[in-house]
């Protein structure tokens, strides 16, 4: 980043804000006679915070009222004090002449009358946007003024200066829901069970059992019987007549893919056959 | 010169100072702090006493500490400067299972506790479940050992929702909602919890009780702990 | 139940509660510090009010911060209160009217701060103003860059001595003159500024957002800086 420091004399620009001065001319460098040494000061970019800052002093210096300040002759002054920077070989920011050849080109506008088929801003807006820019800073810097001097908290107006500390007592709340509650006092309960206790035996073929009487009953027998035929004997009584079909059914599937039997259906709830498949036609 | 201020200004002036540099201080002000804002002559004790009076009803009053003074809240309101914090906690798992045991075998010793339970109950677990304020010590049993019996409080009931202890549900509502499983040996029952007055079992604790234990302290450090 | 406390008591007793939570407290309080140490269906505005009166005349006055109330010494008594000693380091030029800026400005962007000081905004002066509690990263504008939003906070409002921010001084000329506009032309509407809630051209920050701004970061590095 540019460091922009200017080699000025410090009484030109030590009272930027005593706007009741005479009337700022550019030539006024030159023709104020040359101070001994240490009236030439190190004047770094503090003293000026950018082109609009300095173009504000400038402003101020030509008329009390912003309103009124001719801005011709505001650009003229500000181009010439680049220009005497220039000569004097002091470094420039960038910043400094963006400003100065807008000013130019301002100049420019305003001294040409303004074509009406012209695109670009006229001289007179552009001077209208330059003095907005100057009376918004200007006002700015008033308003900060203003509040800065305002009665401030901790200096002019206080607060409670021994303000009483509040003492935070923790509580905890024990949370649990009566669900937890029951769940804790069953789980404990059925913990407690002794293991030995027996289970009623209920009445289940298992698939094993099932695969087992089917393989005996079917036996060797290569004709299609009715699987139902061969269970005669325990669906007679209805506490066995469920399991024994449902495991038996299963049972049978299980005896297919393993190759060991044939089902067969003809139809939907026709019965169902079975028959010992034949070892020969398996391979 | 201007013309002389009138003297009861003066003392609203030197008044309105005292109070805000009272109020605006770090610390008690002594009346060395003081003079120097007032005006001459001010007579400072008898300034500190109006104030005083003035505040004597206010939510905040000017207090005399040793030679100094100061602003400080109402005694009476010295509530608004304790504020407090409810944490929400879940119950342990070991809290909660101590808890529903003493919830259905009330009125419960803890060795009774620890027999349900299969592991020893830790002290710690019974003060979390008092320090919520839902068990209490209900008296001593008297057996050997005397010890101390365990029930459940108001609070129990008030955060469970339950409008009595026998509102909790029996075996065959905690079957009927799944909670126990139907397959149960034919001699497994739930107790039918009491909370209300001494059983015929149970002697009252002594005002001093702070309900030690002495064999079940033994007992408890022959088990597995459940901390 | 007791005999019904008649209304006038319980008038008192809000009032003095009101008094000791204020004077205790040196932050503004607002209602919800307030409201749960009233009575049930208390007035907070009129006991305010109430106690702003009692107090207008006082060393110390009842003062309105945004929503917030607070004690604060009176205005009038600050030539004789003034403390120099307290200002840790002024403000750099810079920084002030930064924060004025976006005090009459805002909500508003780094580029706008820059376009009206014509001049790059560095970090540090924003950072400055943010430290003390006076400037605060209000959204993102929703607009190319989606840059930060800035405006000014309720302790800015405190320290200045500012009921609310319609209250800074010289805005009614400002915004007569047109000077409150960030873009020209002048001669539109001007706004005025909003410390409140987002404006609609305004997104929320998200939670994790740091504030950079890449566009300014980008377009900062390309100015002289007025550090």
């Amino acid at each position: 980043m540019l460091t922009l420091r200017f080699f000025l004399r410090h009484d030109l620009f030590k009272q930027p804000n005593k706007a009741n001065q005479m009337p700022f001319q550019d030539n006024d460098f030159t023709q104020q006679p040359e101070p001994p040494r240490q009236g030439v000061m190190y004047v770094d970019v503090k003293g000026y915070e950018g082109p609009l800052d300095l173009l504000l002093d400038l402003a101020r210096k030509q008329k009390v009222d912003l309103a009124h300040i001719s801005v011709l002759s505001l650009a003229e002054q500000y181009l010439g004090f680049i220009e005497t920077l220039k000569e004097r070989r002091i470094e420039v920011a960038a910043d400094y002449l963006v400003m100065a050849a807008w000013l130019a080109y301002l100049k420019s506008r305003l001294m040409v009358p303004h074509d009406d088929e012209d695109e670009e801003p006229s001289g007179e807006e552009m001077a209208a946007l330059l003095q907005f820019r100057l009376k918004r800073l200007e006002a700015m810097r008033d308003a900060a003024g203003k509040l800065v001097n305002r009665p401030r908290l901790g200096r002019e107006i206080h607060m409670r200066g021994d303000p009483e500390t509040i003492v935070t007592t923790k509580t905890k709340q024990w949370q649990a829901t009566y669900y937890d509650l029951l769940r804790a006092y069953v789980i404990q309960r059925e913990k407690a069970l002794p293991k030995d206790y027996s289970v009623k035996v209920r009445t289940v073929w298992s698939l094993s059992e099932a695969e087992e009487i089917l393989e005996r009953l079917i036996g060797q027998s290569a004709e299609w019987v009715p699987l139902q035929s061969y269970l005669a004997e325990y669906l007679t009584s209805g506490e066995e007549r469920q399991t024994a079909l449902a495991s038996s059914f299963t049972a049978s599937l299980e005896m297919v893919r393993q190759g060991h039997i044939e089902l067969r259906q003809s139809a939907p709830f026709s019965p169902l056959m079975v028959r010992r498949k034949r070892q020969s036609e398996g391979s | 010169m201007e013309p002389e201020i009138p003297e009861s200004d003066i003392q609203t002036r030197n008044l309105r100072v005292l109070e805000a540099l009272l109020f605006a201080a770090k610390e008690p002000l002594g009346a060395e702090d003081m003079h120097p804002f007032l005006s001459d002559n001010a007579d400072l004790a008898d300034l500190l006493d109006q104030l005083q009076q003035r505040y004597q009803h206010a939510g905040v009053n000017l207090v005399k500490r040793g030679e100094k003074y100061a602003f400080r809240t109402a005694e009476d309101l010295s509530f608004l400067l304790r504020r407090d914090d409810v944490e929400q906690k879940p119950l342990s798992r070991a809290a909660l299972e101590t808890l529903s045991i003493i919830a259905y075998h009330q009125p419960v010793t803890r060795s009774e506790i620890e027999e349900v339970r299969g592991v020893a109950t830790s002290k710690g677990t019974l003060d979390v479940l008092m320090e919520a304020g839902w068990v209490r010590m209900r008296g001593r049993r008297r057996t050997p050992g005397r010890p101390v019996t365990y029930g459940t409080t108001l609070e129990f009931l008030d955060h469970f929702g339950l409008e009595q202890i026998s509102d909790l549900p029996g075996l065959g509502e905690l079957k009927g909602a799944g909670l126990l499983s139907s397959t149960l040996p034919p001699d497994f029952s739930v107790p039918k919890p009491v909370d209300g007055d001494l059983t015929p079992d149970e002697d009252p604790l002594e005002p001093d009780d702070t309900g030690d234990d002495l064999l079940s302290e033994l007992e408890a450090a022959n088990k597995p702990s459940d901390v």
